[in-house]
């Protein structure tokens, strides 16, 4: 017969206030298979722990129950007490007398009756309970980046130097992101690529990482520790060994009408290019969809061009594989077209632009060398006007929330505009100025005192062309909805910020949780910021929600600390709540007749094939094993096994069968 | 403060939370006549938002409600998808209700009441009878008589009604809808 | 092609023109039109406004006719009528409504009937069938205008895309037209005060037409008889608010390619207008 | 039908195969025969009266030893044998399966496509009898049906006849012979008798191939077929399936579609 | 609060560990009020949860069943969820079949956020329940025949 201890929490009163907690001990040491049953002010202090590592040892106990507060709260205390005592932590049980009954109920009969239910459903499952082992698996101290713009760049950096090894992929031909784009960058108005570059020059050169451009995720397999990453290198098409990045195909290339993506649309690029003179690493790809010679096979102009023949015609993709044991997803976010707006002109109007298309115009490194005029004629812009709001905080958009970013950015717009365009006019129609952080609000008010910038507080309902002039219909809130016509010659859409194309499909590749605007979602959002709920796979940056660069830049270096400590162990200890297929002596083997239904159920792959085979080396039979690595937990297997040939640690069959006929036999 | 009912039963109706509006103006910016308004749409949701009797009872003796053409273009832009035409038709029934009427609305009931009369009795719409109908009911005796003569010309103005024949359930129609004391309508 | 047919109040009216290019032009594409029997008034805006149970039993009437007739699909070329039919039809997808107003028609009403504008009707029969047929293309630079009704709401309509809606554009170029880019596509023209706030409707028209005006438009192209009769009637009263009188023609998006197709401008209606239709 | 015969015998004498499963006259029906030589080929029958779900005895391995082997399928067999592909219970390198289609000509499939081109063509009714109780059924109230199936349930005695007939019953330990926990009691009673059916229900979702196999078997009458059938019509289109015509990958139940209906979860 | 007389139902809450154990641990962090006729069972998550624990809860005397777990795109386990969606719509399915009055299952979806929506959920099954009365129907056939045994009645 079982021997179980049970010790029942007051909690200061706040379980004792309703529940009586003495009758509770009581009935239950009543109970066929309790040994020892007590009542103590706060089983959590270290007095009361004491109790229970006594009573293991007095009593022998052979399991117990602590009825207190949600196990999602102390579990750990108490099992590690047990542990101490030398019992096996996972025959301690948590029965949640503090937030399932005492701070729910009234005090009464029932709830105290409830109460002792809920006891007896632990102790009757403490009676199925086995002991367990934690598992133990080993650590691959390398880690991979996903992402090369300012948020993967700080974490492959930040991890690189405390000595480990970084794999950092970025999709583009060169790392740098969103924020090699931008012209200047508030509150300091310091110029980004001035910061930005020497931080890209530093991972091309850093021993520790491994730098992969033109590349991209292809898929994540294993677990925490020990992930499998291929890798997918698109053929660059160009040998980046020989190529010593002189840029003459380039100037030779005839295909010169290509929109340029790092100019927004604004620009041109040729088929064969970098994105960008300060580009790492500062080699060209060929855009093959462009080229003339993929296009109709002829042309090989670069080829001719080249003085150490380095392009390479037919070069195909590469698929590589990393062993890695941490992964930080830096995917960032993009920002919405402005044909995404029908009251705007559904992207018809050329001086209708989005924010990030202003930054292009503003940077000196822009296709205006960092004038600010219309892409319609050329012409300097006399009014502008700025909308904020356009598509974040709108519902009917699809987009509830706020990008964050855009009042800052608009209001530094907004100042460029009236520091490059002397006697310009500049309109911001805004819903509310978001300036939370050092220096924000500061700035926006420099942009309204001390730049004149007009800020009009409502929303625009369209914008359409006349004459050459953009029409703005507005309107002024605080003067009780007066109309605001404003003829404008650009408009500036501060348009929402959005996942990145594809963030649905690798979060689910990385099996990472996202929310319903396919951001990435965090495990807590207040606790675990950096963590996903998928062990050893963190997050840095917008592709968890839009934000700015010091945010961004803080949450990266969070990241890179999450991994660090990670590497810090050689070995890594889980809870051993995992599946395992039954097996028995031969000639039955195992229950399990190899149907492998529950190998598509499992959403971790860790459903494997077992050959049994005889002493001949003939296979007897093929039956599923569950490899304890990959397996979370979930138990989806077990509830789907026809002949229960699968169980869960730590929540079996017997266990939760045994709970749920406690709580109904009386 | 006494709780007033008049916004709980506006939702009711209309099916519109007036807490959802905030205030970012697109309606006004959009609307064809909120120059013309003593309040703008933006304006108007605000002062429901209040949730005064007083500001309740500012909005029915207003022209606004009477201005609305439905057009719904406030509707099609807002970003919280309220339904303002909704909760003007509703407005305008509440101001009758109540005899609280801005004088702007007299041209434009008496325009209505004619038409509704014309099919009540004819099924279809009699032109002719409408126009005579609105001038009693405006005094506007002198209005369009440019224009009619043409019309009478161009063969756009029948003399007599059209012929419609299930005039008993047109009656019914109206004298279970809008001649119906028993329920809500004016 | 065989369809149901509810030409509505002003399309026997004040809007004949609408009616005969419709008839006109369905007889030239073979449509065969069935109008619904004994059709009542959709109650336009005066119902919406005064009573809203009037409201949905006036256009219920019209469609429980159409179902007794055993029709599956109406077309209704008035743009308001359209539009209050339409709505009526979600509305009564509540049980209660549906109820209340079979109580008070003594009627029995399904709610499925399919209800379709002109544009659509003439989408369904296909633009490479209409070219087929040109024969003396609509060579002119116009504006398509579609006003509130025949768009808004465009959650329950999902006729077209908003703000810059396209069909009747595409329907312009079909035919040879140029249809142009212009910016009060879906303004509202004020119809609904034509009689009672002329000094309203003539400002918000005149926008209209001056923009179309401004942008060298030769007609202005609708599919509703509201707008029609305001921006064409009423043009006396609103060349009084312009600087500029403008005389460019409002013509039906039937009349035109009614003319494209070789059809009398007679029998199109074209000698109705107001404004002198020279094209 | 000579045609049927002669291929076996054939495969027999050949060595193709060691074993042929098909029918033979019965006294009241055609019953199985299981062919090990070319001499009792002749005894083989195969015709519209063959309905008796051949595929469960595919995978009983002290009968179809570690040889190839052949079996004469009508479509009822051909769907379970698909489904036991899928469920990895099959190998195609070790049967072969014969059947004769409408126009009476011999047909061999080897691979599991071969055979799912070939049961596509047939689509899956109600007969009579399915017809006649289930329209009952239907009618009922929620009320009624429970009385019903009550009563029914109590003639039920537990002698898993149902489940011996079901060829996809082919668990070496089934759930009623657990007893750690005892889900199911193993003593005959209304409720364990129901819980027993729905628990069979459970296990056929995207399964069944509604050969009847079970309801036929059954000794005292119960339509127990007419459960797992109705589950199948009801859930095969929401769950995007064809009943009998398994796809290779996957299982209704062990797959899912993100706009699966959840109007009850509140 | 209820009369002495009025009829308690007996509700077990099968839900997830990482959505509505939580959302019902912020119950009571909220100090929200439900009521004591609901126990929860505590499951790593409701792709764990075997139909027929909900079987044995009616045949061992409960009137009513809470299963709930994480809103959709939100598992812990990605896609335990859906699984556990799919079954519950086949298991009702064949439940509805059997005559079983299915309306005793209480399906939601409660996130370790919406701890009112917990109370919510609680106090309006129980009033379900309550309406509904006792699930004498299946308790009288699983009580009497299980215990007394089968021959006693045709």
């Amino acid at each position: 017969m079982s021997k179980i201890g049970v010790f029942i929490c007051h909690c200061g009163e706040n379980i004792s206030a309703t529940v009586d907690v003495e009758r509770v001990a009581r009935e239950i040491g009543g109970m066929e298979g309790v040994a020892h049953a007590i009542d103590y002010k706060y089983m959590c202090s270290d007095p009361g722990q004491t109790f229970i590592k006594e009573a293991v040892k007095k009593y022998g106990l052979d399991g117990v129950v602590v009825g207190a507060c949600s196990p999602r709260m102390h579990e750990p205390t108490f099992r590690r007490a047990c542990a101490e005592a030398g019992l096996n932590p996972y025959l301690c049980e948590m029965a949640n007398l503090r937030e399932h009954c005492s701070w729910v109920h009234e005090k009464s009969e029932e709830t105290t009756e409830k109460a002792i239910d809920l006891v007896k459903m632990l102790v009757e499952k403490v009676k199925k309970d086995k002991p367990l082992e934690s598992i133990k698996v080993p650590v691959t101290k390398r880690a991979l980046v996903i992402g090369g713009g300012i948020a993967g760049i700080q974490a492959s950096l930040d991890i690189a130097n405390t000595g480990h090894k970084v794999i950092l992929i970025e999709r583009d031909p060169s790392i740098g992101g969103h924020m090699s784009q931008l012209s200047e960058t508030f509150p300091t108005l310091d110029c980004s690529q001035c910061i930005l570059t020497p931080r890209m020059v530093e991972v091309a050169q850093h021993p520790n990482i491994k730098l992969y451009t033109y590349a991209e995720l292809e898929s994540l397999e294993g677990f925490i520790g020990n992930f499998k990453a291929r890798i997918r290198l698109k053929a660059k098409s160009v040998n980046y060994s020989t190529c010593t990045g002189c840029g003459a195909c380039i100037q030779k290339c005839p295909v010169k009408k290509i929109p340029s993506e790092f100019n927004a649309g604004l620009g041109t690029r040729t088929a064969i290019y970098v994105p960008f003179p300060q580009a790492v690493p500062n080699k060209p790809v060929i855009d093959r969809v462009n080229c003339n010679y993929y296009k109709r096979g002829a042309c090989k102009i670069c080829e001719k061009t080249c003085q150490v023949g380095s392009i390479e015609w037919d070069k195909e993709d590469e698929i590589i594989t990393e062993e890695v044991g941490a992964v930080v997803l830096a995917t960032g976010f993009d920002v919405k077209g402005t044909d995404f707006f029908p009251e705007y002109g559904y992207g018809k109007y050329k001086d209708v632009l989005t924010g990030l298309q202003f930054e292009r115009l503003a940077s000196a490194s822009g296709p205006t060398f960092g004038e600010i005029r219309r892409p319609s004629d050329g012409t300097i812009p006399k009014k502008i006007v700025f909308i904020a709001c356009a598509g974040s905080r709108d519902p009917a958009k699809g987009i509830p929330y706020c990008s964050k970013i855009c009042c800052m950015y608009t209001a530094k717009h907004a100042m460029l505009y009236q520091h490059k365009v002397h006697g310009g006019e500049s309109t911001v129609f805004y819903m509310d100025i978001r300036a939370g952080g050092k220096n924000y609000e500061e700035f926006v008010r420099r942009a309204i005192e001390e730049d004149t910038v007009n800020y009009v507080r409502g929303r625009v309902a369209r914008v359409y062309e006349k004459d050459g002039k953009l029409i703005v219909k507005g309107v002024d809130t605080l003067l009780g909805g007066q109309q605001v016509e404003i003829e404008a010659d650009m408009v500036v859409l501060a348009t929402a910020g959005v996942a990145n194309c594809g963030s649905e499909q690798l979060a689910q590749k990385l099996h990472v949780s996202y929310d319903p605007y396919h951001f990435f979602a965090e495990a807590h959002p207040k606790l675990k910021p950096v963590e996903t709920n998928t062990a050893g796979i963190f997050l840095a940056g917008a592709c968890q929600a839009p934000k700015d660069i010091p945010e961004t830049v803080g949450m990266a270096s969070g990241a890179a600390v999450k991994v660090a400590a990670l590497f810090s162990n050689d070995e890594l200890v889980r809870e051993p709540i995992v599946a395992v297929v039954n097996r028995l002596a031969p000639p039955l083997y195992s229950t399990c007749v190899g149907c492998f239904m529950c190998e598509t159920a499992c959403p971790y792959n860790a459903i494997e094939h077992e050959e049994i085979k005889g002493r001949d080396g003939s296979l007897i039979r093929t039956i599923a094993r569950v490899n304890e690595g990959l397996c979370q937990g979930c138990g989806t297997c077990v509830a789907f096994c026809r002949s229960k040939s699968i169980d869960i640690q730590g929540y079996t069959n017997e266990q939760v069968y045994a709970e749920v006929m406690s709580l109904l036999n009386d | 403060m006494e709780k007033n009912h008049n916004i709980s039963d506006l939702q009711l109706h209309t099916g519109v939370e007036v807490v959802r509006c905030y205030q970012c103006g697109k309606c006004s910016a959009g609307c064809v006549l909120a120059s013309e308004m003593n309040f703008p749409p933006s304006y108007l949701m605000r002062l429901l938002q209040t949730g005064t009797k007083e500001n309740y009872d500012k909005i029915l003796l207003s022209n606004s409600i009477w201005l609305c053409l439905n057009c719904e273009n406030c509707l099609g832009r807002c970003p919280m998808e309220i339904d303002i035409p909704k909760l003007m038709d509703y407005l305008r029934t509440q101001s009758v209700k109540e005899n609280k009427l801005h004088p702007d609305s007299k041209p434009i009931l008496a325009f209505h009441r004619s038409f509704l009369d014309s099919i009540k009795y004819t099924g279809r719409l009699y032109e002719v009878g409408l126009v005579a109908a609105f001038k009693f009911r405006t005094f506007r005796l002198a209005q369009d008589m440019a224009i009619a003569p043409v019309m009478y010309l161009k063969g756009k103005l029948h003399i007599f009604p059209e012929k419609f024949n299930d005039r008993k359930r047109m009656k019914r129609i109206f004298a279970q809808t809008i001649e119906n004391t028993k329920t809500d309508n004016p | 092609m065989k369809i149901g047919y509810y030409p509505g109040c002003s399309l026997t009216g004040s809007s004949r023109e609408y009616n005969e290019s419709v008839v006109a032009l369905a007889k030239a594409l073979e449509i065969e039109l069935v109008e619904i029997k004994d059709w009542n008034c959709c109650g336009a805006t005066a119902a919406h406004v005064m009573n809203e149970e009037l409201s949905l039993s006036l256009p219920a009437r019209i469609m429980a006719i159409a179902e007794e007739q055993g029709l599956t699909e109406v077309v209704v070329p008035c743009a308001a009528c359209y539009n209050r039919l339409k709505m009526t039809q979600h509305e009564l997808e509540d049980d209660g409504k549906r109820g209340r107003v079979a109580e008070i028609l003594k009627m029995p009403y399904h709610g499925s009937l399919k209800i379709i504008n002109v544009l659509q009707m003439l989408e369904t029969y296909g633009a490479e069938n209409i070219k087929a047929r040109v024969i003396s293309p609509f060579a002119h630079k116009v504006a398509c205008y579609y006003g509130c009704l025949l768009v808004r709401p465009h959650s329950i309509l999902q006729f077209d895309r908003v703000e810059d809606p396209q069909s009747m554009d595409s329907l312009i170029r079909v035919i040879g037209g140029n249809s142009m880019d212009w910016a009060f596509k879906t303004e509202c023209c004020g119809a609904g005060f034509s009689v009672s706030r002329t000094d309203l409707v003539a400002k918000l028209s005149g926008n209209i037409l001056k923009d179309a005006s401004d942008r060298g438009a030769e007609a202005l192209i609708v599919a509703c008889p509201m707008c029609q009769s305001n921006l064409d009637m009423r043009r006396g009263a609103i060349n009084k608010t312009l600087a500029q009188p403008i005389d460019i023609p409002v013509i039906y998006i039937t009349q035109a390619i009614g003319l494209a197709l070789g059809i009398g401008a007679n029998e199109l209606g074209l000698k109705r207008h107001f404004v002198n239709v020279e094209l | 039908m000579k045609k049927l015969r002669d291929r076996v015998a054939a495969l027999l004498d050949e060595g193709a195969v060691s074993l042929v499963i098909g029918y033979e006259e019965g006294t009241k029906r055609p019953r199985p025969l299981f062919c090990r030589n070319s001499e009792s080929s002749g005894k083989l029958i195969f015709d519209s009266r063959c309905f008796h779900n051949l595929a469960v005895y595919v995978t009983k391995k002290e009968l179809v030893g570690k040889e190839r082997f052949a079996v004469t399928a009508p479509i009822s067999t051909l769907r379970s044998i698909l489904q036991l592909y899928v469920e990895n219970q099959l190998s195609e390198e070790k049967l072969l399966v014969l059947t004769v289609d409408l126009n009476g000509e011999l047909r061999e499939f080897v691979t599991f496509e071969e055979i799912s081109a070939y049961v596509a063509q047939f689509e899956m009714k109600r007969g009579e009898r399915e017809q006649e109780i289930l329209s009952k059924i239907e009618g009922m109230t929620r009320e009624e049906r429970w009385k019903f199936w009550m009563g029914e349930m109590s003639h039920c005695f537990k002698c898993y006849a149902c489940r011996s007939a079901c060829p996809l019953c082919y668990c070496t330990k089934c759930v009623v012979e657990v007893n750690r926990p005892q889900w199911i009691n193993p003593w005959p009673s209304p409720i364990s008798n129901m819980e027993w059916h729905v628990n069979r229900a459970m296990h056929m979702v995207g399964r069944c191939t509604a050969c009847g196999a079970c309801g036929d078997a059954c000794p005292v009458g119960i339509p127990i077929d007419l459960i797992t059938r109705k589950m199948m019509e009801d859930l095969a289109p929401e769950f995007g399936y064809i009943p009998g015509q398994p796809a290779k990958q996957g299982n209704a139940l062990s797959s899912w579609k993100l706009d699966d209906r959840e109007q009850f979860i509140r | 609060m209820s009369s002495s007389t009025e009829f308690e139902p007996k509700i077990i809450a099968f839900v997830c560990n990482w959505c509505t154990y939580a959302g019902a641990d912020l119950t009571g962090t909220s100090r929200l009020k439900y009521a004591t006729n609901v126990k929860i069972v505590r499951f790593p998550c409701t792709g764990r949860i075997d139909f027929l624990l909900l079987l044995k809860s009616f045949a061992q005397g409960a009137d009513g069943v809470i299963v709930s777990g994480c809103h959709p795109n939100d598992c812990h386990y990605t896609s335990g969820n859906f699984h556990a969606r799919r079954r519950w719509i086949a298991f009702r399915t064949v439940l509805d079949l059997m005559g079983v009055d299915i309306r005793r299952i209480q399906y939601s979806w409660v996130s370790a956020a919406e701890g009112s929506k917990w109370a919510d959920l609680v106090n309006n099954t129980v009033a379900d329940i309550r309406a509904l009365g006792p699930y004498a129907e299946y308790q009288k056939v699983a009580e009497y025949l299980e215990k007394e045994g089968f021959d006693e009645e045709a």
